[in-house]
């Protein structure tokens, strides 16, 4: 035993200083103002005069270590070694002297990593494990992913939009990232109730648990075969898979029913608006892989709505906030349906309580 | 009868000051109303005790209606045998609270014959309330009042006394003939009105635009605003005789239009119709120079009420726009649809409100058979707890 | 029997056709705009040229036939017998010349019904029955409306105030009128759960209607003493009386804990913003009759407050939401505290939820 | 190792086009890696047949560690044993994701060594993430990693490993430092990170202002966004210079500010700062003349978290502004009364924004001995649902 004493945890991470590099150092908190220069470029200036480049460039965020060492040998090359990377998973070169941005540029484009996502364009976007790692995914993650963003890439590339848009990926509900905060949100989800494995749940499971995952109270104790175990009131399931989360022999995985649905005009910023929930725009396309073409073309028909009829650093949620939603669903071309009517707990605060119309 | 009215220290601190003084009223019915006389009495027992003299109410009523009066009872009727008993009758006001003074007199000689001699114009519902009588008044009043073509109003789990603003009769915003649809709907339903047959109380009241004078859109369970679909009427000269005379046009009505729609280059006000919300702001305040458009019709939203149970709701858009001309027809499948929806389904006490919230609005408006349209929601929903159906999968994938 | 079938029922009200005064039936839908003239006095045009006058006073709204008479020689010296109530229970001469308006205000001064109450004024107060009539009362009604209003006569007299405002009470919870969407809303309240009387509560009341009756599931089935009869769990009551509605035998009134409590900034025009609730301000007043001093003073100084410092057209509720309610709450030197905090069902969606915040 | 590679035509379509693609980071992998070979072949097999091939996670973990190790199966472990065992490191990352290229070599050295070579730069929490090993490499990898200083993160009931912008190292607005406090409360709460003993997960996330750059708001049980509390700092020469250059400064910048507080009189910028939101939209899109004040510190909100159970929730203000200077001594206090709050009343998997909604604000406010201000709510309560509690009875009178 005397070794797991000795043994060392709790030690936390590294400290971020050793990570700095000396011009953050030196200037750590004395930053004035910054400009962009140019797509994935720019300037932060301090008030001791000194300045730092940062270059941006999109990682893929699934990285071969082979790849992560390439991005060490740029940072050895370009800026003493340093790099970092963003909350959106996209690779950061920090330069002291802008000379040789445009060499650093050309060599990440060479390894296949385009330079974006500043100022007004499309990020990358924020995604979880799909097929790739997670039990509950009702689609893959990365692969949607892929297929979006080389799809839009021009909107990576460029500053064109009339502002930030923000797209996030969840493969199922549990919505790992800020999906449900997010200017398009693609979600994967299912659309059957879960097959309940009756002679291994009282094994799995703990009964009351299940139960009390629910959020709709459709599921209670029976017991079927003889064993103990649960069922599901199959007209209460909206298919959440919160009980499969808690308890495996329930699984909701359905290849003919499982898909993604789009959400629309959320944010996080408290830029202009408060932040905002994504809503709901189309509640159902197939997983149709490797590219997911119907999903690609549902988010361009967004985007481009969105940047053809927004004002300058109109979010898309404040976009549609302008113009209504009736207009909205009319513009992007998608049915209304009840399915878009709220119906749980809150719903009736979702409803349209005044005469505020336009025709 | 005046002189041996009750000691109401209190209450006569309440004759005193410039708003018309209900104490006077009672002391005034009092001369030739015994109940009034008790009233006083006992209200003045209220006013030093802190507490209400009234035994909640009994099952009283007139023969053939199942509503229309409010049986009430004091808990001191030793003291106050006078007001032992002190109904309330309910009766229908005329559209838009218009009356000639040959039919009041003619409602007052009757009341001042069978009751208190005390009235409410009106009731919050906004009948005209005749206030306290004994039971067995109930029936004679109503003969007398049926005679003159007073009819009672509702009461209990029916459809209460619709109302509406005056409308087409006196205001140029009326968008549809709020007192002509209000008759009509009230005559029709007349049934539904006198005899209780539904879960709860339901509420019709009409407003001829959205600046709502019946306040209609918060305490009626169908709520008819008036709108209208195509172009503000701009008087463009009238439009520079407001802003010579100095109205600061930029500031009282430009930068306060919710549709942010507006622009005035000093000559001309523009108007960008398609983002306008109809909520008459800029018509408001400038009454000379703007005017609904002539494509005019109504909002028809459901639901609203006070808290109890489920706390208070606002009526919700149903009809995005309906054009509101009789027979009203479809208007009235649609109604009776609801009806009997809610009937069928609705719990005891519970409003349409609570009922629609309660079973999904989806669900609701399929069961009415009713399209969902956007203009239903003040947005799409945010949680993704989505009722999948089996025949929708179809559809759905068009997106 | 063959009387009750002759008997004429369901007639429904009178044609309102009877009671319009000649210039309105031949105007009927023609009216073009309107004028206010001076306080209570308005004129509206019609297409044809043709005018009406309205002068507007003070009903009272609880009238003893006497004074309806009263009115009714009035309208008969006026108006050629017409004359109508107004949806806020004040009642309203139609002249079709401005020649005797002078005199018939004078007439209604005579008899102690002032004129006004239009455009930005304060009008009649909406209210209820309170202990003149209702079971239910924790307040009186009247009383604190005459009392209110006598304070408030300046402002029903004169049109000085940014815009409208309405003033709303109920004498319980039940609300009878529109007083949750008020500029000001007046309510009477209880503070102490029902009384139950266990010895006669089964012979008046069905048990299941009454534990459904709970909006917060205080009330259960009991045995009490041998009769069968209901429990409340008091933690969970909020004195809201609605069991007492359903059921007799469980009175909340209570001389000492009754009172009153002030909402303010509800609307219901779609003017500008849209219909919104009443909020609550001052969780509880004391009930102090006759003439309820500590509330006309909290609603003297709420108009004042909002007289002084709302922008032209901007009723209360638009006031606050510019100013926000850490402004409100300091200037109208009110407390805030846990009772404010929403906690009914859907409070969480009451809750500040982002970083707009002024200092 | 390349060359038996599985046939993948469906994931060789996604090597295609101009986005990194992760088919080639795997086959990058899959160069050294069989566990890497076969992801390729069971991932195909899920492209082609729509559905995933993992099994619910079991326990599986690093020796004195409850959490950070996400136990992951194949349900093909007979087609594909290479993965069989698949699990998850997450290694939390240094404040604000900064590295030197030293120490990324030794992890990946240690990774290669270790696991499949396939990382996430970096999971949406934050962490590194080290994708896939077996159950016996979880203690070797770690006592390496251990080595460079490199520790475990959160997963489970715990404290889930803390994030921030990169705050005042590279941006002119962050209100405090954030990775500075980010790693004082990592190093002081590592007991809670790494053994799980709460109701359910619990977040930080700091924001250096309300730009929000680590979306806090929208995903951290306490969500510290930087704010200030004097006036917005202008250089009003700047000001002109935007405008020269053809800034339309009304349209893009006034128009928009949500405190309606600003006005150009074609000279200086004036800002009514009582009225100033916070909102940063101002100061965003004119960088070079407006900065936030000098008075800085944070708005600390509690409670968002994802949809499931009760629907999805935003962080909800807790503390208006709070000074963020270390220690931090007194906000530890509060975090600390926070937890024992929830761990004590909290239910099994019930986030601590769901807990303040069951037991009500109020309530938990009083609990962990916070008064209540305005600044909590978007509107005080609308229902009249009041619980007065006796002692309070004396206090409200004064209203
Ligand atoms: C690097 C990063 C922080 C980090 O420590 O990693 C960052 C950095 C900056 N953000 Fe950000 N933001 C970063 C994620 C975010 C996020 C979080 C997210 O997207 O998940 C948000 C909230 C998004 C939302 O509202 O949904 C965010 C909302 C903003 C905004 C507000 C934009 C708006 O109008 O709503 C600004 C201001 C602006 O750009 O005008 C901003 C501005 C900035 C500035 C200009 C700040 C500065 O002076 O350095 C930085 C570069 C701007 C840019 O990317 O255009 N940053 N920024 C993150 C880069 C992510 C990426 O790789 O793309
Ligand atoms: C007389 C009147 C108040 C007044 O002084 O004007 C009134 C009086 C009563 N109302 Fe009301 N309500 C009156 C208009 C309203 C309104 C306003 C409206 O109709 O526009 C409302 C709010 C709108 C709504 O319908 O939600 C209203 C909401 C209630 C409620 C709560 C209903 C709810 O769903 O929340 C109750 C409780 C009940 O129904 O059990 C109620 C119950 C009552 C009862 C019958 C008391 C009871 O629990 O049995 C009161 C009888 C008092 C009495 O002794 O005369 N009264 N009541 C109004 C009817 C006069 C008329 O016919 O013109
Ligand atoms: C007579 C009456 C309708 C009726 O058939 O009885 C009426 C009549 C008029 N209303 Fe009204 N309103 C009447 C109750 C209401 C109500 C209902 C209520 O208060 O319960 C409302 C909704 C109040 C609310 O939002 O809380 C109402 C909101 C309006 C508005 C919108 C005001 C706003 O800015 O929010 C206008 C427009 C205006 O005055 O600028 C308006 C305008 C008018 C006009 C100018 C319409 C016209 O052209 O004739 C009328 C006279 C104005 C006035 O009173 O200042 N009327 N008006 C009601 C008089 C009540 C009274 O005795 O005071
Ligand atoms: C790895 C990661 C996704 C990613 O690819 O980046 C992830 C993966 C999982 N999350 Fe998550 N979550 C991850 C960030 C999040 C976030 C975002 C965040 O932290 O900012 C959220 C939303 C914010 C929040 O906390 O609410 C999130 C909300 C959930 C939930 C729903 C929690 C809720 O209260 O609603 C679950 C379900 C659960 O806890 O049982 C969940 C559960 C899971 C599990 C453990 C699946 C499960 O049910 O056991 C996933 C394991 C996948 C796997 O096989 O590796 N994950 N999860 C993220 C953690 C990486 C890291 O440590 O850096
Ligand atoms: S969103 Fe769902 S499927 Fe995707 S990683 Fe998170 S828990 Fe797994
Ligand atoms: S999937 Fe969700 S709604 Fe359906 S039974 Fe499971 S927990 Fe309940
Ligand atoms: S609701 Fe509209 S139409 Fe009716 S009286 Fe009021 S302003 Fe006129
Ligand atoms: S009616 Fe209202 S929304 Fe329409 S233009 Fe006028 S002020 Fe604007
Ligand atoms: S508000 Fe309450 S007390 Fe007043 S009349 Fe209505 S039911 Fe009776
Ligand atoms: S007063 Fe209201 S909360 Fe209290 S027990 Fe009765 S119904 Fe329930
Ligand atoms: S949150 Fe604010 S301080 Fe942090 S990086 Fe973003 S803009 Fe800068
Ligand atoms: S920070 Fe926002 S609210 Fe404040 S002045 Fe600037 S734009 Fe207006």
């Amino acid at each position: 035993m005397a070794d797991v004493q000795e043994r060392r945890t709790d030690f936390g991470p590294p400290h971020y200083e050793q990570f700095l590099p000396p011009v953050i150092k030196e200037n750590y908190g004395k930053w004035k103002y910054h400009e962009i220069l140019k797509p994935g470029v720019m300037v932060h200036v301090s008030e001791t005069g000194a300045k730092i480049w940062t270059v941006r460039a999109a990682s893929g965020r699934l990285l071969a270590i082979d790849k992560i060492r390439t991005f060490c040998d740029l940072a050895d090359k370009y800026c003493g070694g340093y790099f970092r990377f963003t909350s959106r998973h996209n690779v950061e070169f920090l330069l002291d002297s802008d000379e040789k941005i445009d060499d650093l540029i050309k060599d990440l484009a060479d390894i296949g990593h385009p330079v974006g996502g500043l100022a007004n364009s499309i990020t990358a976007i924020v995604h979880t494990q799909g097929w790739v790692h997670c039990h509950s995914a009702a689609t893959d993650a990365s692969g949607i992913v892929k297929a979006v963003m080389d799809d839009l890439m021009e909107y990576f590339e460029n500053m064109k939009l009339p502002g930030k848009l923000r797209i996030a990926l969840a493969c199922c509900l549990n919505m790992c990232g800020a999906v449900h905060c997010s200017d398009i949100a693609i979600l994967g989800i299912h659309r059957k109730p879960p097959v309940i494995d009756h002679s291994r749940l009282n094994k799995l499971c703990e009964i009351p648990n299940v139960s009390a995952s629910c959020p709709t109270a459709a599921i209670r104790p029976a017991t079927v075969d003889g064993n103990p175990s649960v069922e599901v009131i199959e007209e209460r399931c909206m298919y959440c898979a919160n009980c499969f989360t808690v308890c495996p022999a329930m699984p909701l995985n359905d290849p003919e029913n499982d898909g993604v649905s789009i959400w629309v005009g959320g944010k996080v910023s408290n830029a202009r608006c408060e932040p905002m929930f994504s809503k709901l725009a189309i509640p159902y396309i197939p997983n149709n892989p490797p590219r997911w073409p119907e999903v690609t073309a549902a988010v361009r028909n967004l985007v481009e709505l969105w940047a053809k009829n927004a004002r300058k650093h109109e979010r898309m949620g404040e976009w549609i906030n302008r113009i209504g939603w009736p207009k909205f669903f009319k513009m992007a071309g998608i049915e209304f349906t009840k399915m878009h009517i709220d119906d749980f707990k809150h719903a009736g605060l979702t409803f349209k309580r005044s005469a505020h119309l336009t025709f | 009868m005046a002189d041996n009215l009750p000691k109401t220290p209190q209450l006569d601190e309440l004759e005193k000051g410039g708003w018309p003084s209900f104490v006077k009223e009672i002391k005034m019915a009092a001369k030739g109303s015994p109940m009034a006389v008790d009233l006083l009495g006992q209200l003045e027992q209220s006013y030093t005790e802190k507490i209400g003299h009234w035994k909640h109410g009994g099952i009283v009523g007139v023969m053939g209606y199942g509503g229309g009066v409010i049986g009430r009872y004091s808990d001191l009727p030793d003291k106050w045998p006078n007001i032992s008993h002190f109904h309330t009758m309910r009766i229908n006001q005329p559209s838009g609270w218009y009356y000639t003074s040959d039919a009041l007199r003619k409602l007052c000689d009757i009341w001042e014959r069978h009751g208190s001699g005390l009235t409410n114009m009106h009731g919050s519902t906004g009948d005209i309330i005749l206030l306290g009588t004994r039971t067995e008044e109930l029936e004679p009043t109503f003969e007398e009042l049926a005679k003159i073509d007073f009819d009672i109003g509702g009461s209990g789990s029916d459809l209460r006394t619709p109302s509406c603003c005056c409308g087409q009769s006196r205001c140029e915003w009326a968008c549809y003939d709020t007192m002509g649809a209000c008759y009509d709907l009230t005559m029709h339903y007349q049934d539904e009105l006198h005899r209780p047959a539904f879960p709860y109380k339901f509420k019709f009241k009409f407003s001829g635009c959205p600046n709502d004078c019946v306040a209609s859109i918060a305490r009626a369970d169908l709520s008819f605003l008036g709108t209208w679909r195509d172009d503000i009427r701009i008087d463009q000269d009238a439009v520079r005789e407001y802003v010579d005379r100095g109205m600061d046009i930029n500031e009282e009505v430009i930068s306060r239009c919710p549709g942010n729609c507006m622009e005035f280059d000093g000559k001309e006000l523009h108007i960008e119709n398609s983002f306008c919300k109809r909520c008459m702001h800029c018509i408001n305040i400038m009454p000379k120079a703007l005017r609904p458009g002539t494509d005019t019709g109504a909002t028809i939203l459901i639901g609203s009420k006070a808290p109890i149970i489920e706390g208070a709701l606002l009526s919700s858009v149903l009809i995005p726009f309906y054009k509101m001309e009789p027979p009203y027809d479809d208007l009235k499948e649609l109604i009776e649809e609801i009806w009997d929806v809610w009937a069928e389904e609705g719990k005891n006490r519970e409003r349409v409100g609570e009922f629609i919230q309660r079973v999904g609005m989806g669900n609701f408006l399929d069961a009415i058979g009713l399209d969902p349209v956007p203009e239903m929601v003040a947005h799409p929903r945010e949680n993704p707890y989505v009722f999948f159906e089996e025949d929708e999968d179809e559809d759905e994938d068009e997106g």
